[in-house]
């Protein structure tokens, strides 16, 4: 048995590659349990960042209402603050880069400003944080999403606050690629069909196979439980 | 002489925070911000801050909450996921009455680097797209002028230097050397920044008493101006060693509807945020 | 998989360093200069090559006496009062052989600033006057973008961007997480700023070794690319906590006055330069 | 008794007033030892900064052939290091920086780099280290120089490394002001005549009154010989 986020934290880990530098910022209690999974399982020197600077922290089971707080310091291997993070994206040399935002649109716009008018916003959004540089930098941003819906993903951003290396968008119905024009549908989650994305996405999905996302398997499931026993990677949802 | 830089909150905040004055808070979100700071500023009515961090959650929601800010310049405000949004700060912002500069945390970082080497704008890898670039006049796209013809564009901030950057910290001593524990966040990169280092300390050390954990100590005493011992001063934010987040007066805040619960919520803290000095006068105790 | 990045001595100068590298050192002065690595750039008679370093002496003087050095990118370039001028570096400017590209030392630190953050300039304040700003064509100024009516014009330093740092430190792990005892001068910074590092260490332990002194590690192991483990890798320049400068062999080399007498000084540290490795393979020890 | 060195030192460490923010580079054992004993006498708040990043260093004995190396760090109160201090001066916070060179001419500009041409030099010197930067940006700028002949103070200095907010000229037979506009005599050294340092200086000296170096203390000395028994501030002499 499993619900949404443990799929979606599933799905991320396994697009995290063993030796990967992986960033993860605020608000992120997502991304931060798939780095752990992805490094109890098959990315064993994974090197895994944060806001607080705690490299590969030996684990995040108090970090329960922040994926930014010195608890990720207390037993990590070495120090690596945030500053000298986007430094290292800039160079080039960040991998991975996990990002939020609000909405998206087909040509990979991310808006996670304003909606309305920047100078007059109808809601001002918290902001983007890291992605306005670091989307355009990291090798591979991925964006993850809780909400699949017509308001998320739009025809029309109201704002740009950015795009670039946006490499995948994973939301609990599928996950999106962007081929560097447009996003595309690369797979859709056990028991989601086509219609159901298209339903819940204003803009036409562009896919030309169907792919499926696999299963979690047991292994899986397992040592995500043992990592986060809170379910840490729910509390979005 | 020796400790004139030890002083209580009252005149801390009366001394160096003035209306119309640009401020740089320590910590991250709900981590380490100078919250008692924060309160005597709201009770002193300190008017037309300008507030810059990276991450910022109740300390500015807070100074909106009381109309005490005219911007904000921050990659991110809001609380984290479990306590919602920072509803002040956007009702403001959506409202008019707050100008909201948004950057990248990176160009806070930037800007606030050209603070700190004193040079009037930095150049920034990295925001090469979008509106924020086109929106705000604190972004510029040039030329390479060492590369004229083949070179991409580069981006500059504008520096940003804070008047004064409150810092609160686990320990300091009477002379302003001041040791974080746990995450440091921007805070050596603002104490550098600024105009003025204040310091907010759960605990206050005669001189020299940090002697032997000198390789600890983030902000040495000569950046620093003032120091107030102040336990608790971050609640209820977080600070690493002492205490976490108090999730009840953080849930009282956020569900604050009126200006009369905003108000008593403040007042709520006033013997804590004073207690210290409150204590020492009673005693006649000089500090 | 998991030591690949640990090598000897030779292995490391000949994957890394190619003809016309710019290369930068750790230590300033007489203090932790890689001076067994370079020694091995020597003996591999490596090209063309320049160096970057805020403050040099031997580090830059040894490569310059092999004329195996093209430019010196450097505030400073000298031994300090008792032991007098780098000689071969300021014979070869003398005879137009290496170009000495004067900066100051603060001019370095921004150019490499510059490549820290992948951008290709960086604004200095200070350098305002003189003939090092119209007599070299890395400095430029321009006018501020941002007040251009009314603003002091400002001076742009272009980024050097190493190709390689070398730093000698005390302790290192297999991983790279690399722990600088003492003074730290540039090291942090040449090592986010170059596209490779190699650490030579006095000791390397095992991956894990360092956690419990994590707040020690300047370096951490995913920046690091090759580890090289050489006690006595910074003699005849200090390393501290391990051992003092060793005033006989600088006196040796800075005394040598011939080609010959420059070779021998550097064969005659060769045991010691590849030592550990060399024992390593003896006794069959996969390292 | 005493000599060249003491003297120099004693006078530099009377310019040093309490509680200032004040550097030394390499090659400077003479205003490391003057630093030490402002702080002995008159200046116990002074702050003391370094190369290698000791903020006030206990002591300088182990110093002997370098003024940049670790021992400075080892019974220091905290650390900040040579890049933080380039900022610090940047933002006008450095009070005092001591600088050297090797000519200096009537207008106080100060050449650190070539003798000859800057492209083709007959002599290729150190270079400047800091002052490029340090001499425009320090309140202070002291410089000191063990040498005092027409070849160190010339009329016109080869090149120009630097100029800026140059306060006095250390040298064993006088101290040299700045106004802004020109070199001043300030005071002769005990014993030195007026015509012994124009004999000694290839420019016009400008001078209204004369004034004269309070000579050592005993007091001065004794605690000049407890901070530095081996004398390394005799090194350039």
């Amino acid at each position: 048995m499993y619900d949404k986020s443990d799929l979606m934290t599933i799905v991320i880990s396994r697009l995290l590659q063993d030796r990967e530098t992986v960033f993860q910022g605020v608000s992120s209690h997502l991304p931060m349990v798939a780095m752990q999974l992805a490094k109890a399982l098959h990315a064993p020197e994974l090197v895994q960042l944060n806001i607080p600077g705690g490299v590969n922290p030996a684990n995040i089971r108090q970090a329960d209402y922040s994926s930014a707080g010195s608890d990720l310091t207390r037993n990590a291997e070495s120090t690596f603050p945030l500053e000298e993070i986007f430094d290292l994206s800039m160079r080039g040399k960040l991998d991975v880069a996990f990002l939020g935002g609000v909405q998206f649109d087909y040509y990979g716009n991310v808006n996670a400003s304003v909606i309305g008018t920047y100078k007059k916003p109808k809601v001002r959004l918290p902001g983007g944080a890291g992605s306005a540089v670091l989307i355009p930098t990291a090798k591979k941003a991925i964006i993850w999403r809780a909400k699949h819906d017509k308001r998320t993903f739009v025809k029309d951003v109201d704002f740009i606050t950015t795009r670039g290396n946006l490499w995948k968008i994973v939301t609990p119905l599928c996950v999106f690629g962007f081929n560097g024009t447009n996003l595309t549908l690369d797979a859709l989650h056990p028991g989601v069909t086509i219609e159901e994305v298209q339903q819940a996405t204003d803009f036409d999905l562009d896919y030309q196979t169907i792919y499926h996302t696999e299963p979690p398997t047991t292994k899986e499931l397992q040592t995500l439980n043992k990592i986060d026993p809170k379910k840490l990677r729910g509390l979005e949802f | 002489m020796k400790n004139k830089k030890k002083m209580d909150l009252k005149e801390a905040v009366d001394q160096y925070i003035k209306d119309g004055s640009l401020l740089a808070f320590s910590g991250n979100v709900l981590h380490r911000a100078p919250m008692g700071f924060i309160r005597e500023i709201v009770r002193q009515g300190k008017k037309n801050l300008e507030v810059v961090k990276t991450a910022a959650a109740m300390d500015v929601d807070l100074l909106c909450a009381f109309g005490l800010v005219k911007t904000v310049h921050a990659g991110f405000v809001s609380y984290e996921t479990k306590y919602g949004l920072a509803t002040h700060y956007r009702r403001g912002v959506e409202s008019g009455i707050i100008q909201g500069n948004e950057h990248a945390c990176y160009t806070v970082i930037c800007a606030l680097r050209g603070a700190t080497m004193n040079v009037p704008f930095m150049p920034v890898h990295g925001l090469q797209y979008g509106g924020l670039l086109h929106e705000n006049d604190y972004f510029m796209v040039v030329e390479n002028p060492f590369e004229q013809e083949t070179a991409e564009p580069v981006t500059l901030v504008k520096t940003l230097k804070p008047h004064v950057a409150v810092i609160h910290v686990q320990v300091c001593d009477e002379e302003g050397n001041a040791i974080i524990e746990g995450a440091k966040y921007e805070d050596a990169l603002i104490s550098r920044a600024a105009d003025k280092v204040i310091i907010t300390a759960e605990r206050v050390v005669p001189a020299g008493q940090l002697k032997f954990q000198k390789d600890k100590i983030v902000i040495p005493g000569f950046l620093t101006e003032a120091v107030v011992e102040m336990p608790k001063g971050a609640a209820p934010c977080s600070c690493e060693g002492k205490y976490d987040v108090n999730h009840r007066d953080i849930k009282a805040f956020t569900e604050a509807d009126s200006t009369d619960q905003l108000k008593k919520w403040v007042a709520s803290y006033e013997k804590q945020d004073h207690g210290r000095s409150y204590t020492d006068r009673q005693r006649g105790v000089k500090s």
